[in-house]
């Protein structure tokens, strides 16, 4: 920064000597009072209106501060890190044009304000609206002083947002909640193209810090990607701009209330667009691709914006559309891209906000007088609301380009850069005639503007008389036409510094000679002028005779296309969806198992030779028990298949394939497994046939052949790839670590049985996630069944049968069971057993009381929490974990006791053994928390049973259920 | 002996274990509630300390039964374990308050389910043992059954059957997964498996890709990948809130999975394995951001919606883990917090919804006035933008850090389906809160009679919590990335893993 | 004596396993439920019980130590096989109600 | 005493049961399955649902022996009616009116009925006055009801009175 | 010829015929033709596999295979009296 | 042996499937058992079993795997036989419920018509 200047005030030294945080401060005004506003929304709306307008009044205070400075050509940075690992700082940078543009986005924000405190009803919430008035503004100063392009473009959605919310703040209007939608979708999906544009700047220029990227514009401009980047960013401001295609939301926003428009669609939001088309001008203009593309999307706004502002019946639709043709204009004029254009672009961007803010506010106030905004039902309002009137006049003049007020000054200027350029000359012709059209049919709906509301008959079908509003809401609008008035007289006095500080900002070296007098002599933009004057009030009076402009009905094509296009969308995405989940667990199933086969099936298939190769043989010989093993594993299982229809049946027939794996597991050297294998068998029949008899009898013939068909096609296919995958497995050879568990279980772990070794030592952990797997279980079993009430599927009539002899025999029974129970328990660590198959065997017989004797029965004698015996049993195994921890080990290292005991002898304590106490307890308790809760299932209080009673004599010998 | 590191699953373990004790009429609400909180507030600590261990770089490994890695079983803290722990923890207690305003009355065993699922969350998270991992996995599974259908009826209980039956089924295949994996390799230890990987002789290749290939279907079935997400939307939207907000997480457990897979078992010195199966991965990760994205515009209901918008957010991690460099690593691992944040908070604000809009409940297209709806609306504004990846919260950020360092082979294809499904989402979120929000009856009688549940400000705090999370991951962006920047170049050094983890040396065992 | 030993425990275990298929042949061969359940539950008790007997000789013979507790095994087999047959009968019964016997006459 | 050793014969069968499982004598099991045999009663003892006294056992050695010998005696005779032609056996229901009262005598004498090939307890009344006996092969109904009724159940309910 | 390798033929064709025995069983358990048939089968087939476990331990000189035969004549007869149970009420536990 | 016992495998898994896909809760509850077994025994084939190696170790006989099969398979199943157990728990009580609670035992509901969720008996059975 350049230190050697003349500071002129005091206050501008003070904000000099700490320029970063008069920048931060600048941000920060509009978001904290906002805060501020939104917190004091029970004061009352004058207050909150002051306390409001406090952000830009002070945020100017603060420009006019800067002002010495930026007007002798400095550049102002702020720089705070925020996430520099991506390259996103928060660099505030405000050089002449950000500093321009940020007078007019405090400006008319504070005349808005002012205007909103009296525009906005009683039932609006002031608080609400102008805390999403002050965030806009903050957004969008942010936007303009953003010093990094990432910084930029989360302003830049920010806008997106809150001018959502702002658009849509009359919500319970449909026209609102649409227009704010379709606001947010356009300009939102434009920001996320401005992302992309912006990443792919940073990625070719290095960095999105705004310095960078400026100077960096030769390289942008070779970089094989700039199309991309350039039409992403385009993208972005296009959609911000209202430029055709996509200027079909402006018209749409017109739902929100007046100062909205006024704000957004005057100086701020739609000038984001344009505000980053001159910001980046330098990085990227100055190809044929920008020309061109900029250009003729430019023009087209242009004419397509003004055409349809002739034949709108809104006013502030007329304004809207106005406003797409002057952001088209403005457009162009970068387009076009001479030195002249962009100063006449910068030029136009300040008169146009001026005299469209005051136009709005103008047609706000005649919307709050006379409750309509259709120019048919408007007419002769000079007569009721004269001074209004005259205000609106003379905007409406400034817009159609009248000399003497601002925009006739920038749009001569206008024509001058069209007819100017040095394309070829078809191009130059293009621009120039679109230059001249513009003028005409800017002039025609200005003139039916001003006509059709001020002039002539009416106003018709009105519900009250129309008159002059409050004092205040006046100001904003007299201030601003002073403003045309003034700039459009003494351009040179009032606008001249300004706007050569924002041209030259972005000129820089190449800034031209400019003169912003009234008059220039006779010269071809003044002729064009004359022309657009003359043409358009021909045009406006051969509309008016020619056909009944009033009974015109403005189609607005784009914004049709678009609804259909979003309904398509939402349609589509309900229908793709539905179409892909539709909730059913067989597809979800379906999809699983397909994309498991593929992921083994497919190297299998890549690489079927080395696969599949076996080493040294097809197998092993067997020996032949296990032929018979196997025939009674997989005949049952098959015979399941087709049986599995009538439940019953298939639950035997997977018994016998059960107790089959369980003899193939004792064939196979795993005796501990066999052992589990078959407890858990018998307490899953249980709770199988448990469940049976609340579920259906059998399940009916539904699924169609093809349907039947296509799932054994799979079921086959799967059966075959992972039978392959287990068999060439099997045939590789083997190197595992536990050999050398195998080595170190007895020395280490004082364990015989190395399976148990492995679970309760080696592998412990496991074994502590394992119970409390079980243990959740049964806490889920007996979440789910607490409070159920259910009906049997069917019900026998009668009393329960008597099994008093059976019973009689299990009690000669449980105590054997008992006692082995605890032998398995014990001996577990050095034979077949353990924690988890005792407490299942403890289980078991206590199960089968259940049965022969009857829930009531055994519950009434045999009162156990099996809740906390889980409870105890997880901190049984935790304590035991923990135990080591003390001797500074880590949680489950087992600790070894040889005890020589006077009478008894040597007695052996592995901590392992407390462990599987833990073990043994949470088994035991979960297991009987199922089978209690399920075998005790509380009636149905609304019907007995769900399909009726069973008759005895209509039952089959083969199902074992009724006959239906 | 530094025991930090199996304190994040003892501790919940205990705290389930007490919460079972005392679930006696004997005591009250007030001790089980206490209880609960102890045992939160004791994982916090833990937890925070495990943070300052794993800033440090230093990887924290745990060798339980002092065995050596190879034979028992190891816990390994590193900065991604811990990341992911930190961000159960920070998200468990929200919904621990969410469920303290009352949900945890009506659900039978909620607390010690809860403490459950942590634990089961944690133990996945820090096993550094691939079995371990299906334990936990499993412990982490049936809690959150527990969860989701302690308390419900109807047709929840249909689709707690599917959801069930689903994870069973990819639970199987993750065993068969499993036992190829040892029957190929001939260990567990994830160290030791990329050891052997790397050295695995041609003529087994095929076989170990099946093997991974399948682990990996397993992880993305858990993860909601297409064409495995199906069963995600509707589980989620019928889940307790608090549930459903901490079911947030339960995605990422597949997520980290696959990353942890992808980075140790495949990573750069895994030879022929190195990176198998991550192009399929990027490829369904885009193409899974498009039908989310779908889903999120054709959902009828917020909480499905929501629903889907998990599936979109798993599958921008897909695609940010995939592309394996560690720039989009740690842009990925930063998202994986925001997402978690941002799905839960909007989960509970659903149900703040919902609970205020009566017999209308969360479905969008039914209008019915929203009694008291500042609160809820500024809540959902904020996790709508944040989920939306609007700036300026983190979901902004996240996902610029994840295209600014995409790979240029790839920009073209994560560029496009990020950013137009960020766009459908908008669309998406902003309908719903039209819908719901602005698109109110103007008589408050016209959608039938309503009688909106009481608010419950623990409820409306803990939505703040989760938010301010958002929020707080947004202004400490830089740390934040910082620390996950860290962690994608530790993950990449699969060799230090491996040779720190191989050279653990026992307590007091030999070696 | 050891041949003698050998002798016998290859008697017991040709009886036992003759038992053994005896039952299951009877399983197989039987026309109705009521014969069938028969053979199995006693045969097959009474061969299982050979077959104990035989090993507990055979480890006794073989180094392993007298294993009386395989008796155990049996003991347990004849406690519950009654349990199962009278089970297993009273189902016949309740599903062909029409092979049910009268009701015995009253006794008083 | 009562309280804490409800049965002595129970908890001596539990004392040898436990001896016979572990296959030892050594002091160690000796005190582990005492301090079993009195345990385990007092639990199980709560789930016994009907209390059935024992008498005198001076019975029990020679019912045993004439048990097994039936046993033995009858597979051999089941096993040829298997084997043999079918047509040849008769088989049918038996009522069997019962004069002991005792459930665990009842028990008992149902289960040998089970055991002893050829017959099979089916049913028993409400009011256990009968036992429904299925028998392979039917010569003469009375013998077989008398038979059961004087090799059995006399001396089951001097066991079980 | 010598008993003691008689005697371990004897227990090799002991282990076909109980084998035989049991794929008799398997083919009445997959028949049927009546539910009891089917429960009887699979009470037989626990039965003659515990033959089948001591012939096999008796073949391999082992006893480890006792704690699974115990396990089986313990509480096989469970799954014949829950099925029975359920055919006689459908409601096995009342 | 690896033959048969891969055949034995496939032939469950196969099973499994086909009835994992069928349309009633108990008919994939049962599928799920059968893929049980079939993981189960893959699992265990890891280990290359053979007969009569059981690894519980005797004195004097040298630990290696000449001698004893391979125990840490089996302790990965039993651990698996354990969890599958304690989720089929919870299916078959889910499947009780969901029939209870919606009218039907179809997985998808497609043969029940759509349900109300508030039902004025919320505990209560059937329709
Ligand atoms: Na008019
Ligand atoms: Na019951």
């Amino acid at each position: 920064m350049r230190r050697d200047w003349y500071p002129p005030t005091l206050l501008a030294d003070c904000c000099i000597s700490c320029m970063p945080q008069t920048l931060d401060l600048l941000l920060a005004l509009p978001f904290v009072m906002a805060a501020a506003v939104a917190a004091a929304h029970r004061l009352p709306r004058t207050a909150i209106a002051w306390v409001a307008a406090l952000a830009p009044v002070l945020g100017l205070v603060l420009l006019g501060a800067m002002a010495p400075a930026i007007l002798d050509g400095q550049v102002l940075h702020s720089r705070h890190v925020w996430l520099p690992r991506i390259g996103l700082e928060f660099t505030l940078r405000v050089d002449g044009f950000a500093w321009m543009f940020a007078m007019l986005v405090l400006a008319i924000g504070a005349l808005v304000i002012m205007y909103a405190r009296y525009y906005l009803s009683r039932n609006d919430s002031a608080s609400r609206f102008l805390a999403f008035l002050l965030l806009f503004m903050g957004a969008m100063l942010g936007v303009v002083i953003s010093g990094n392009l990432l910084l930029l473009s989360i302003f830049w959605e920010l806008t997106s947002l809150t001018s959502f919310l702002l658009i849509g703040f009359w919500s319970h209007r449909q026209d609102a909640r649409e227009g704010a939608r379709m606001a947010l979708v356009i300009t939102g999906g434009g920001g996320l193209a401005l992302l992309g544009g912006v990443l792919l700047i940073g990625r070719i220029a290095g960095s999105y810090d705004l310095d960078v990227v400026l100077s960096a514009g030769d390289t942008l401009r070779a970089s094989p990607l700039y199309p991309w980047a350039l039409y992403l960013v385009l993208g972005g401001i296009f959609t911000k701009s209202a430029q055709f295609p996509f200027h079909f939301w402006l018209p749409q926003a017109m739902a929100a209330p007046t100062p909205v428009s006024a704000y957004l669609h005057s100086a701020t939001m739609v000038k984001a667009g344009v505000f980053l088309l001159a910001r980046l001008h330098p990085a990227l203009a100055g190809t044929d691709l920008f020309f061109y593309t900029v250009c003729t999307i430019g023009a087209a706004t242009l004419l397509i914006g003004a055409w349809n502002a002739i034949f709108e019946q809104d006013l502030k639709g007329l304004l809207a559309y106005s406003t797409i043709s002057h952001l088209g204009l403005i457009t162009m004029l970068f387009g076009l891209s001479t030195p002249v254009a962009v100063v006449a672009g910068v030029f136009h961007i300040l008169n146009h906000a001026i005299f469209k803010a005051s136009l709005f506010m103008a047609a706000g106030i005649i919307d709050h007088e006379t409750h309509t905004r259709d120019i048919r039902k408007l007419g002769g309002l000079r007569r009721l609301m004269p001074f209004t009137s005259a205000l609106a006049i003379i905007a409406s003049l400034s817009m159609a380009g009248i000399p003497l007020l601002n925009g006739f000054l920038s749009k001569e200027m206008f024509f001058a850069a069209a007819i100017e350029t040095d394309a070829p000359l078809p191009m130059r012709i293009f621009t120039g005639t679109a230059a001249l059209l513009a003028g005409v049919l800017g002039v025609a709906y200005s003139l039916r503007f001003v006509y059709e509301t001020f002039f002539g008959k009416g106003p018709r079908d009105l519900d009250t008389t129309p008159h002059e509003p409050p004092r205040w809401m006046k100001i904003p609008v007299e201030v601003l036409v002073v403003l045309c008035v003034a700039v459009g007289i003494f351009p040179a006095l009032t606008i001249a510094p300004v706007l050569h500080a924002g041209a030259s900002a972005i000129l820089g070296a190449a800034t031209p000679e400019y003169s912003l007098a009234v008059w220039h002599g006779l010269n071809w933009p003044l002729a064009m002028s004359l022309a657009g004057v003359v043409g358009g009030i021909a045009l406006y009076f051969g509309l008016a005779r020619l056909l009944d402009l009033h009974a015109v009905v403005s189609r607005a094509i784009g914004r049709d296309i678009f609804k259909r296009n979003l309904e398509l969308l939402f349609v589509a995405g309900n229908r793709i969806t539905a179409a892909l989940a539709n909730g059913s667990l067989q597809r979800t199933l379906l999809w699983l198992v397909v994309s498991a086969l593929v992921a083994m099936a497919l190297p299998l298939l890549r690489d079927p030779g080395h696969a599949l190769a076996w080493n040294g043989g097809w197998h092993t010989p067997m020996q032949w028990p296990g032929w018979v093993l196997w025939l009674l594993m997989l005949v049952p299982a098959v015979a399941t298949l087709r049986l599995y229809r009538h439940r019953l049946l298939a639950v035997a027939c997977i018994g016998g394939t059960g107790l089959a794996v369980s003899l193939s597991f004792v064939f196979l050297s795993a005796p501990d497994l066999a052992l589990t294998q078959l407890m858990v068998e018998m307490v899953t029949l249980v709770l199988l046939l448990l469940a049976m008899n609340y579920l259906p009898e059998q399940s009916p013939h539904e699924t169609t052949l093809p349907r039947r068909q296509r799932d054994g096609a799979i079921a086959l296919v799967t059966g075959t790839v992972v039978g392959a995958l287990a068999w060439a497995m099997m045939l590789r050879p083997h190197d595992t670590v536990a050999v050398e568990m195998l080595e170190r279980s007895l020395p280490q772990a004082w364990g015989h049985n190395v399976v148990n070794v492995i679970l309760v030592d080696f592998r412990g952990f496991d074994t502590f996630g394992e119970i409390t797997v079980f243990a959740i279980a049964g806490l889920v079993v007996h979440a789910l069944l607490r409070r159920a009430r259910m009906a049997p599927e069917r019900h026998f009539d009668g009393r329960p049968v008597d099994l008093s002899m059976p019973a009689n025999l299990m009690q000669v029974l449980a105590p054997m069971v008992v006692a082995v129970s605890i032998y398995l328990y014990l001996r577990g660590h050095n034979a077949p057993g353990g924690g988890f198959i005792a407490g299942l065997v403890l289980a078991v017989p206590l199960l089968i009381q259940y049965v022969l004797q009857g829930a009531r029965s055994v519950e009434s004698r045999f009162g156990f929490d099996f809740i906390r015996t889980i409870g105890i049993g997880v901190v049984l195994a935790l304590v035991s974990g923990v135990a080591s921890m003390a001797f500074g080990v880590p949680f489950l290292t087992s600790g070894h006791l040889n005890l020589h005991l006077p009478l008894i002898g040597e007695l052996e304590l592995a901590s392992a053994m407390a462990f599987d106490t833990g073990v043994y307890l949470v088994v035991f308790g979960a297991a009987m928390l199922m089978l209690s809760m399920m075998g005790t299932i509380k009636a149905s209080r609304t019907r007995k049973t769900q399909r009726g009673v069973v008759d005895p004599l209509r039952r089959s010998d083969f199902t074992g259920e009724e006959h239906t | 002996m530094n025991h930090l590191p199996i304190l994040p699953v003892l501790i919940p373990m205990a705290g389930a274990a007490a919460s079972l004790i005392v679930e006696h009429n004997r005591f009250g609400f007030t001790v089980r509630r206490t209880v609960a909180w102890l045992a939160m507030a004791a994982l916090v600590v833990v937890v925070a300390m495990l943070v300052i261990g794993a800033s440090s770089g230093h990887v924290d490994a745990y060798l339980l039964g002092d065995w050596p890695a190879r034979l028992g079983i190891t816990l390994v803290a590193d900065r991604l374990s811990v990341w992911m722990v930190a961000v159960t923890t920070l998200l468990a207690c929200a919904c621990l308050l969410h469920a303290c305003a009352g949900w945890d009355a009506r659900a039978p065993h909620f607390h010690a389910l809860f403490q459950f699922q942590l634990m089961g969350l944690n133990g996945a998270f820090l096993t550094g043992d691939i079995f371990n991992l299906f334990v936990f996995f499993e412990v982490m599974l049936i809690a959150s059954y527990g969860l989701l259908l302690s308390g419900g009826r109807g047709l929840g209980m249909r689709n707690g059957f599917h959801y069930v039956v689903f994870n069973v089924t990819a639970s199987s295949l993750f065993l068969i997964a499993l036992g190829l994996i040892y029957g190929l390799l001939g260990t567990l230890n994830m160290a030791e498996l990329a050891v052997r990987i790397a050295q695995v002789p041609p003529a087994n290749l095929a076989l170990v890709k099946a093997a991974i290939g399948l682990l990996l279907v397993v992880f993305c079935a858990k993860a909601a990948l297409l064409p495995l997400y199906l069963w995600l939307p509707e589980t989620y939207a019928r889940a307790p809130a608090a549930v459903s907000a901490l079911f947030a997480v339960m995605t990422k457990v597949g997520l980290y999975a696959v990353l942890r897979v992808s980075t140790v078992l495949l990573g750069a010195g895994a030879g022929a394995m190195a990176g198998y199966g991550q192009s399929w991965l990027l490829v369904l990760g885009a193409a899974t951001l498009i039908v989310a994205a779908l889903g999120v515009l054709g959902s009828a209901r917020l909480r499905v919606m929501i629903g889907y918008l998990v599936v979109w957010s798993a599958a921008t991690l897909f695609v940010a883990f995939s592309l394996g460099g560690a720039g989009t690593m740690a842009a990925g691992l930063y998202y994986l917090a925001h997402s978690c944040f941002t799905a839960a908070a909007l989960f509970l604000i659903a149900d703040l919804i919902r609970r205020r809009r009566g017999a209308a409940g969360d479905d969008k297209s039914i209008p019915a006035p929203l009694p008291g709806r500042t609160v809820p609306g500024v809540l959902f504004l904020i996790a709508a933008v944040a989920v939306a990846g609007l700036p300026p919260l983190s979901g902004f950020l996240g996902k610029v850090a994840l295209l600014a360092s995409t790979p240029v082979a790839h920009t073209g294809l994560v560029w496009s389906t990020v950013l137009l499904s960020s766009l459908m989402v908008i669309i998406g979120v902003s309908r719903a809160g039209v819908r719901l929000f602005w698109r109110v009856p103007a008589q408050i009688h016209e959608a039938g009679p309503v009688n909106p549940a009481p608010a419950r400000p623990a409820e409306t705090a803990a939505a703040i919590v989760l938010l301010t999370c958002v929020v707080g991951m947004s202004v400490f962006a830089e740390p934040l990335l910082t620390y996950a920047d860290a962690t994608a170049q530790q993950l990449l050094d699969t060799a230090g893993y491996v040779d720190h983890i191989r050279g653990l040396v026992p307590a007091m065992r030999e070696p | 004596m050891s041949a003698f030993f050998d002798l016998a425990l290859i008697v017991l275990l040709v009886a036992g396993s003759v038992f053994i298929l005896v039952g299951a042949l009877g399983l197989v061969k039987l026309s109705d439920v009521f014969r069938r359940l028969h053979a199995p539950t006693k045969s097959s008790t009474l061969g299982v019980g050979c077959v104990l007997l035989a090993s507990m000789g055979y480890h006794l013979l073989r180094g392993e130590g007298l294993q009386l507790r395989e008796l155990l095994i049996t003991v347990f087999l004849f406690i519950t096989a009654p349990i199962s047959a009278h089970l297993i009968a009273k189902a016949a019964l309740a599903l062909l109600p029409r092979q049910r016997p009268e009701p015995p006459a009253k006794r008083d | 005493m009562r309280r804490w050793l409800p049965s002595w014969s129970l908890s001596l069968a539990l004392l040898v049961f436990w001896l016979l499982l572990n296959n030892s004598v050594s002091p160690g099991n000796i005190v582990l399955g005492a301090a079993l045999a009195i345990g385990i009663p007092l639990l199980s003892r709560r789930m016994d649902h009907e209390h059935c006294p024992t008498g005198s056992l001076r019975g029990v050695p020679k019912l045993a022996a004439l048990f097994a010998w039936d046993i033995v005696k009858s597979n051999l005779t089941v096993a040829a009616q298997v084997l043999g032609r079918e047509s040849k056996i008769e088989p049918g229901f038996v009522w069997i009116p019962l004069d002991i009262t005792n459930l665990r005598g009842i028990t008992v004498l149902a289960s040998m009925i089970t055991l002893t090939p050829g017959t099979l307890s089916a049913v028993l009344t409400d009011d256990r006055r009968h036992l429904l006996v299925h028998a392979l092969h039917i010569d003469d109904a009375a013998a077989l009801v008398r038979e059961i009724k004087t090799r059995y159940e006399t001396p089951l309910m001097e066991v079980f009175p | 010829m010598n008993t003691a390798v008689l005697l371990d033929l004897t227990v090799i064709g002991a282990l076909w015929v109980t084998g035989l025995a049991l794929l008799l069983c398997l083919w009445r358990l997959v028949r049927g033709p009546t539910v009891t048939d089917r429960i009887l089968a699979l009470d037989t087939l626990s039965v003659t596999a515990i033959a089948g476990l001591m012939l096999l331990g008796m073949h391999l000189d082992s006893t480890v295979y006792f704690e699974a035969a115990l396990v089986i004549a313990m509480l096989g007869f469970g799954s014949t009296v829950v099925l029975s149970k359920f055919v006689l009420r459908r409601d096995i536990v009342e | 042996m690896e033959l048969a016992l891969a055949v034995a495998i496939g032939v469950l898994t196969a099973v499994a499937v086909y009835l994992m896909l069928r349309a009633r809760s108990f008919d994939v509850i049962l599928g799920l058992t059968f893929l049980s077994y079939a993981t189960n025994l893959l699992i265990f084939a890891g280990g290359r079993p053979v007969a009569g190696k059981a690894p519980i170790i005797v004195d004097g006989v040298p630990t290696d795997l000449a001698h004893y099969t391979d125990p840490l398979p089996q302790a990965l199943v039993l651990t698996a036989i354990v969890i599958s157990f304690a989720m089929t728990a919870v299916s078959i009580v889910l499947a009780m419920r969901s029939r209870a609670d919606n009218g039907g035992d179809h997985v998808d509901a497609h043969d029940t018509a759509p349900e109300p969720e508030a039902r004025t008996d919320p505990r209560g059975s059937g329709k």
